[in-house]
């Protein structure tokens, strides 16, 4: 289905193109940026990676033989009484900054691409800089909640060997948090060229392929926060 | 074959790497890194062949002793882990690379340097997955690794590390070529390519990119899950803590079952350039082709649990998963059929490329009906896990992948090196190729149906499956010394075969209009395309006269003849033309070092050597995250 | 790169306003989310299926404003929605096979 | 172009398939999947002869087409031009719903055949649970009391439930003329049932694993015997108790403390007439049924080599002759004797100390392992003479073999070095006779 879409396309692409043969900068079939594509590309893989490791959480839920449990209060074997153990206010209060953060970079993005437009020149609107880093900010923020959930939960008894809960727990929101870091030192790179040489609108591709990463990161979080912390 | 144009010695492209052997270890250029990986995937095949000739004398005869139980076991898992891995997929992937820029009229990929990685990569993993057979340490999981066998607790060695590793560092390999093609086939195309007017091969792979990208991250997690397991204690697949073995199966197989057509289609798509060109016909029912092709890469993520009909997962499922899975023979027999139509009526010329292509028509076929018989999942229960399906795979992947292929080896040879192969030495490996293949193999489907079962390194006498072993190791020993003449007929021809012109065959598509090897630019000036055969419409028009190979919208063909293909440069360099390359460059090479680093360090986990392991694993992500800073800040050319 | 008038027109993006909106839309459905896991609802059995709409919603909402596929190529479309789909039979038909639902 | 045609030569490969097909005919096929002797066999078997007869058709047809079309189409000089065709919508829809067709022809009895064979099991059948253990089969009959190895029985002409677990790995149960396989899956249960035909009064089939479990999988193997109702209960009877002909005690005294209870006072206590077998008793009346050894057809007789070279497993064979049951016994249930002889620590023999939970064993149940007629995963013969090598060094004969390697100055694969201290060639010889005599 994607080829026939493509297809299309194409052939609209086809009368924007005579004009452009004989030039020896570089010709693109669909006028698009090659990094564009590729990105959604990579997301589109990335759906049937999440699925995989969600698919893998969802089918062991319920099927550990030891606690402690996501929603279920358990006994430890020295016959203690726990709660369950997933933190709900506080994973709320991490998804909500992580949200944020697709906001500020859809801000940033913003910025950027109305470089010279004198309606964004010196406010807030148009200060890349500053949605950048508030981007990276509230990214590093949400890996903090993971850190401290991470490791209350160790506390608590459950580590990544702890029990199938544990390991799909542990792999599935790990990934995510990877996933995070790596989208936090994009960002962080991308604001440290922003810093040093000013991002311009022709920049604007570079910031859209982050955001774009950034914001499945985000969609991402939006089914595991569903599925893995209220769902029971 | 007129020896009209000499072949043209491409310039050293760039200035650090000039020529030697430096110039290929730090080309980006995609024609040689196509040629790279056909040499490394041929080297692989010739392996994974040994490997199977050496299962075949032990199975010669009942109760054999050629090789132990233990090393027989390796056998097998590296024999088909080879051939999968680090045979097909690249012999495709060197097509992939060679061909794809020059069928869609393009100077290079999208991403030049991520496809030197690629191959790097490839390179790497298919070493460190392989070198363990000769310490009698590689994989001895079966191809298809099911835990909880391949789980500390049941494989304690590192048999199985090498495995886990090597398949995922393959599996980055694989992906990032795929976004490499999928963003090239989209994004540069030559004005007047539409996706419609593409050559069927390019066609196939841009599918074949597509099912990569959606089946390799199934694999990946389920392979990191088994490298969690092994190495850090998680419990996915361990059996105290209450863990489903199914859950690696469907895993494995929702990757499985597309991979089989991540093999096959390339050779489909070689076999669709074949046919016409030696017809001198066009591709019958072109559309027909394409959605045929898109409808079994669709199709085929819903059959996975084909392979798994006698481990209980009820009758509702299997039901589903059996009709789902017969569903695929309908696309593929419309493939099937529109090839014949295409040769009928035309002027069928026995060349061997030609031969291997009506080779896979008539072999494939018999492979896909047998796929049938495993669909019906009560038959199957029969089937499964004998050499009946042994000889299903064989008959698709040999009969089908395999003969795609080398007619593909035959096809593009004159385009690669300037010269033609020796047909008389083709002749010769096609017969023996094909006899030897049916010898082989076919008996293979009565021994199965007699109650042979597969992945057995010994049997005992009188079971009634002695002749039909003792055939197949006859065929093998054909299909070595066939495989000896095409592996010398190569060497032999690259220096010494028959000089070829640019269009060797009288091919229609773009990558004919230039010369024999192409320039590192490929195309002068890019051409600009009207039709499906646009090399037809400006040699033969006589072929076209009646009908015009373009469609749906008809630019006109004298369009075609206005605008010339290929300007003849005079082997001038892309500098003297004035045409931007990308560098050559190391950086990809030493990401990928780093990257196989990485992985390797977690070995000497197992050795109780932590801080090695620790100082290896991190001195190779730093290795791998410097080159990549290194490669992204520099400029392309 | 070339600077394609049609590459450019492609690009109508939502304004500030709109990605504020969809901020608050977006913060108000979590907020709800969070707040029904609270109320007895939790044990009806329409609590996951509502869930389940609501982070759907949520989802669509991120990639067509955020991402700006509503307003990018159709390209861009195919490749995402291509992949999801068949991501998302794949997550349902391994439910089924674990008997996590059945019929 | 070459001199050499080599097309000329097809025909000869087609003559030789041909003739490789039609010797298929001729031969016994002790395996076939094309006998089918049980109620759900037929009903696959019937399923693969539409397979086969669509297939075949579907074969010949597009064989036929494209061997037509490359002669009727092949270019010569004067011939024909090449019809520029691009395609022809009619034709192409016929090709797509032709095979349509086939397919649901297909389909159908592939969903019934579905539905047939995995409905639930008929009520009242014989229960057996299939335990697979790398590498060997437990089979385990819980309304009989039956637990044994290697050896499956089965009644003509009752419905036979399996139930199928494993204790390890997976591997797959199949005898092909009585069924398909079904896999045994570690932490699930899986089902199958059959009713192997009535008819059926005295036959013996092999059996194998079918699912690739580790180093020894290709020696995973068993027997299955089916035998008339009559015969199934006398066996099964037997079988449930434990062994006639076990030596009765000596008077060696039982170590110190050693919860010792003696196969003869179990046996006085439950079966009178086997503790007579010492006497006169006619040992066919007291053992029950076994499959007869010298009915046995040739294709369940095993014939792998026992070890040669280096590995060679000597074994003075003389002393088999003059072996003691008594003091074989004596070597496997005193407790002072355990650091020799460890097998009851892996072994059960009913009617002898348990040291470990009968359903916990790692090794196969040994307390009928007298009427055995193979051992280690139906890979020997259980002769005395295969026995007492394969109790002194398993592992050699059968490679990754779970059992250790126990006679003295035998190479032990798992440690990479010879055993010091182990059992001796007359300890072994006096074991062999114990187990022999364990009916
Ligand atoms: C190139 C690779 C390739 C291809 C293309 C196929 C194609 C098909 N395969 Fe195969 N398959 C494998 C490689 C491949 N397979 C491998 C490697 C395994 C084993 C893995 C392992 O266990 O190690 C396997 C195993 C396998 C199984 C599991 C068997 C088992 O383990 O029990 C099944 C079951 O359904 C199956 C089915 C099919 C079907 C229905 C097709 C169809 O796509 C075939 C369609 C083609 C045709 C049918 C022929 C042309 C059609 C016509 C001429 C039209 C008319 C025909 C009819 C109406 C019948 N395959
Ligand atoms: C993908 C393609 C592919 C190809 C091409 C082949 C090719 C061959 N295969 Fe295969 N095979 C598989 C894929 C493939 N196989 C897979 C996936 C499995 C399942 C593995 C598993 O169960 O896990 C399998 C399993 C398999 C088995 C079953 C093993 C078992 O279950 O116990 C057998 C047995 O005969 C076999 C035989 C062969 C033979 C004889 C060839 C021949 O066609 C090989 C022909 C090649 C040559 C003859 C080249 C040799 C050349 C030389 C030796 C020249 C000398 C060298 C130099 C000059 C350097 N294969
Ligand atoms: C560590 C556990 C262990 C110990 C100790 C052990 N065995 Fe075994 N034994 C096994 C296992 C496991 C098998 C099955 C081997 C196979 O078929 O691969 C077996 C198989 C056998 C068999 C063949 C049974 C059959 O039906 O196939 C015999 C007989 C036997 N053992 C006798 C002995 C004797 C006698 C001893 C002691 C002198 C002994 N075993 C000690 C584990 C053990
Ligand atoms: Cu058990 Cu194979
Ligand atoms: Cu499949």
């Amino acid at each position: 289905m994607a080829n026939a879409h493509a297809a299309e396309s194409a052939s609209h692409a086809h009368e924007h193109v005579h004009e452009h043969v004989h030039e020896h900068v570089h010709y693109t079939t669909t006028g698009l940026d090659h990094k564009k594509i590729a990105i959604w590309a990579f997301i589109g893989s990335e759906c049937m990676l999440f699925i995989s490791l969600i698919s893998t959480y969802l089918i062991y839920k319920g099927r550990s033989v030891v606690g402690p449990f996501p929603h279920e209060a358990w006994t430890s074997p020295s016959g203690q009484l726990f709660a369950p153990i997933l933190n709900i206010p506080v994973t709320s209060a991490s998804t909500f900054v992580l949200l944020m953060s697709s906001l500020f970079m859809v801000l940033a993005l913003e910025a950027v691409e109305h470089k010279g437009n004198p309606a964004y020149a010196n406010n807030i609107r148009g200060n890349s800089k500053f949605w950048l880093m508030a981007t990276a900010i509230a990214g590093a923020t949400f890996l903090g909640f993971q850190a401290y959930e991470f490791t209350s939960f160790v506390h608590e008894g459950l580590t990544i060997r702890t029990n199938l809960f544990g390991s799909s727990f542990f792999t599935l929101t790990g990934f995510h948090g990877a996933h995070v870091t790596v989208g936090v030192l994009w960002i962080l790179t991308l604001f440290a060229m922003d810093y040093s040489r000013g991002l311009t609108k022709k920049d604007t591709v570079l910031v859209d392929i982050c955001a774009l990463y950034w914001h499945f990161v985000d969609v991402v979080w939006i089914a595991i926060f569903t599925l893995v912390y209220l769902i029971k | 074959m007129a020896n009209t144009a000499a072949t043209q010695t491409t310039a050293a492209p760039h200035a650090a790497y000039e020529s030697g052997l430096w110039s290929w270890i730090a080309t980006v250029d995609h024609k040689r890194i196509g040629t790279l990986y056909l040499f490394t995937a041929l080297f692989f095949f010739l392996f994974g062949g040994l490997e199977a000739f050496l299962m075949r004398l032990q199975l010669a005869q009942p109760n054999g002793h050629v090789v132990s139980a233990e090393l027989y076991n390796q056998l097998f898992t590296m024999h088909g882990t080879t051939m999968v891995f680090l045979a097909i997929m690249p012999l495709s992937a060197a097509f992939f690379n060679y061909l794809i820029p020059l069928q869609i009229g393009a100077r290079d990929v999208a991403f030049p340097r991520l496809n030197a990685f690629s191959y790097w990569v490839y390179l790497l993993g298919a070493i460190f997955i392989t070198v363990p057979i000769f310490f009698e340490l590689a994989p001895n999981g079966g191809w298809f690794g099911y835990a909880p066998l391949t789980t500390i607790q049941f494989s304690g060695g590192l048999n199985i590390d090498f495995w886990v590793m090597g398949l995922q560092i393959l599996g980055i390999s694989s992906l990032a070529a795929a976004f490499n093609f999928i963003t090239t086939i989209i994004n540069l195309r030559a004005p007047g390519m539409t996706l419609m007017r593409m050559p069927m091969f390019t066609w196939m792979s841009f599918i074949v990119q597509f099912l990569l990208i959606l089946a390799f991250p199934a694999i990946t997690v389920a392979l990191v899950f088994l490298l969690f397991d092994r190495f850090f204690g998680t419990n996915f697949y361990t059996l105290a803590a209450g863990a489903d073995p199914l859950l690696w199966q469907h895993l494995f197989w929702i990757f499985g079952h597309p991979e089989v057509y991540i093999l096959i289609l390339p050779a489909f798509g070689l076999v669709s350039e074949i046919l016409p060109t030696f017809s001198k016909k066009p591709l019958f029912g072109y559309h027909v082709m394409v959605y045929s092709g898109i409808m079994i890469g669709f199709l085929g993520f819903g059959v996975w649990a084909h392979h798994m009909f006698a481990v209980g997962m009820g009758a509702t499922a299997d039901a589903i998963f059996a009709m789902a899975t017969m569903l695929i023979a309908i696309p593929t027999g419309v493939k099937i059929f529109n090839w014949i139509a295409t040769m009928w009526a035309g002027e069928v010329s026995f060349t061997t490329p030609m031969k291997f292509a009506i080779g896979l028509l008539a072999l494939f076929t018999i492979g896909g009906i047998s796929g049938v018989m495993h669909s019906s999942a009560p038959a199957d229960t029969q089937q499964t896990d004998t050499y009946f399906v042994v000889a299903h795979f064989h008959y698709v992947l040999f009969g089908g992948s395999i003969m795609g292929i080398f007619g593909g080896i035959y096809f593009y040879f004159p385009k690669m090196f300037g010269r033609y192969m020796s047909e008389s030495l083709g002749n010769w490996h096609f017969w023996l190729n094909f006899i030897g293949m049916n010898l082989t193999f076919f008996p293979m489907h009565f021994s199965g149906m007699l109650g042979m079962p597969r992945r057995i390194y010994s049997y005992d006498a009188g079971q009634g499956w002695e002749k039909f072993n003792m055939a197949s190791t006859i065929g093998t020993v054909l299909l070595i010394i066939a495989t000896l003449i095409f592996v010398i007929n190569f060497l032999k021809s690259r220096k010494g075969g028959s000089v070829a012109p640019n269009d060797a065959w009288g091919a229609g598509t773009l990558e004919w209009s230039i010369p024999s090897p192409p320039p590192d630019y490929n195309f002068a000036q890019i051409p600009t395309v009207t039709s499906r055969y646009p090399l037809w419409d400006l040699k033969h028009p006589e072929m076209t006269s009646d009908i015009s190979h373009a469609s749906p919208d008809a630019a006109t063909v004298a369009d075609a003849h206005a605008a010339p293909m290929h300007e003849e440069t005079g082997g001038k360099t892309a500098a003297e033309l004035g045409i931007p390359m990308p560098f050559s460059t190391l950086k990809p090479l030493f990401a990928a070092l780093g990257l196989v680093i990485m992985f390797a360090g977690l070995l000497f986990m197992h050795t109780d050597k932590f801080a090695l392991a620790m100082t290896t694993t991190i001195g190779g992500a730093a290795l791998l995250i410097g080159s990549l800073y290194a490669w992204l800040t520099s400029p392309l050319e | 790169m070339t600077d394609h008038e049609h590459a450019d027109h492609a690009h109508e993006h939502p304004t500030w306003k709109q990605y504020k909106w969809v901020a608050l839309i977006l913060t108000l459905i979590t907020v709800v989310e969070v707040w029904v896991y609270y109320t007895p609802f939790k044990d009806s059995p329409l609590f996951v299926p509502t869930l389940l709409i609501m982070s759907a919603v949520k989802f669509a909402i991120v990639v067509l404003f955020y991402m700006h596929l509503r307003y990018d190529h159709k390209l861009f479309k195919a490749l995402f929605t291509g992949p999801l789909i068949i991501a998302i039979c794949t997550l349902t038909a391994l439910m089924f096979l674990f008997g996590k639902f059945s019929l | 172009m070459s001199f050499f045609r080599p097309r000329r030569y097809a025909p000869a490969l087609f003559v030789a398939v041909a003739l490789l097909a039609l010797a298929a005919c001729g031969d016994q096929y002790p395996n076939s999947t094309f006998t089918h002797l049980t109620d759900n066999n037929r009903t696959i078997s019937a399923l693969w002869d539409r397979l086969m007869f669509l297939g075949t058709g579907v074969f010949v047809f597009v064989e036929a087409l494209l061997i037509f079309t490359i002669i009727k189409f092949r270019k010569r000089p004067g011939g024909p031009k090449a019809k520029q065709i691009h395609g022809h919508a009619a034709l192409e829809i016929t090709w797509t719903v032709i095979p349509a067709l086939i397919l649901v022809l297909i389909a159908v009895p592939t969903v019934q055949a579905i539905y047939t064979t995995q409905a639930k099991a008929p009520d009242g059948s014989l229960k057996v649970e299939v335990i697979g253990h790398q590498w060997w089969w437990e089979f385990r009959y819980p309304e009989l009391g039956v637990v044994t190895a290697n050896e499956l029985y089965l009644p003509a002409g009752r419905t036979v439930s399996f139930q199928l677990n494993t204790r390890d790995v997976l591997h797959s149960f199949w005898t092909p003329q009585l069924g398909g396989k079904r896999d045994l899956i570690s932490n699930r249960t899986n089902w199958m049932w059959y009713t192997p035909d009535r008819s059926l009064a005295e036959n013996a089939y092999n059996g194998f694993c079918v699912e690739y479990c580790g180093t020894s999988h290709a020696n995973m193997r068993f027997r299955t015997f089916v035998v008339s109702e009559d015969k199934f209960e006398s066996w099964a009877k037997h079988q449930a108790g434990i062994a006639a002909g076990a030596p009765v005690p000596t008077a060696v005294a039982p170590a110190a403390g050693a919860p010792v209870v003696t196969g003869a006072a179990m046996a006085g206590m439950k079966m009178p007439a086997a503790a007579a077998v010492a006497s006169a008793a006619p040992v066919e009346e007291a053992v029950g049924y076994t499959f007869p050894l010298d009915k046995l057809p040739a294709h369940v007789v095993p014939t792998t080599p026992m070890p040669t070279g280096e590995s060679t497993i000597k074994f003075d064979d003389a002393l088999l002759a003059s072996g003691n049951a008594v003091a074989g016994r004596e070597l496997l249930t005193n407790m002072a004797n355990l650091g020799k002889a460890p097998c009851l620590t892996c072994h059960v023999i009913k009617g002898e100390m348990a040291m470990v939970k009968d359903d916990q064993a790692k090794g196969p149940n040994l307390t009928h392992f007298g009427a055995r007629h193979t051992l280690g995963g139906g890979l020997f013969s259980s002769d005395p003479a295969t026995l007492a090598r394969w109790i002194k060094n398993a592992p050699a004969m059968k490679p990754g073999s779970i059992m250790p390697t126990l006679g003295a100055g035998e190479y032990n694969a798992m440690i990479k070095q010879k055993l010091a201290s182990g059992l001796d060639d007359r300890q072994i010889a006096d074991i062999v006779a114990y187990l022999k005599s364990l009916k």
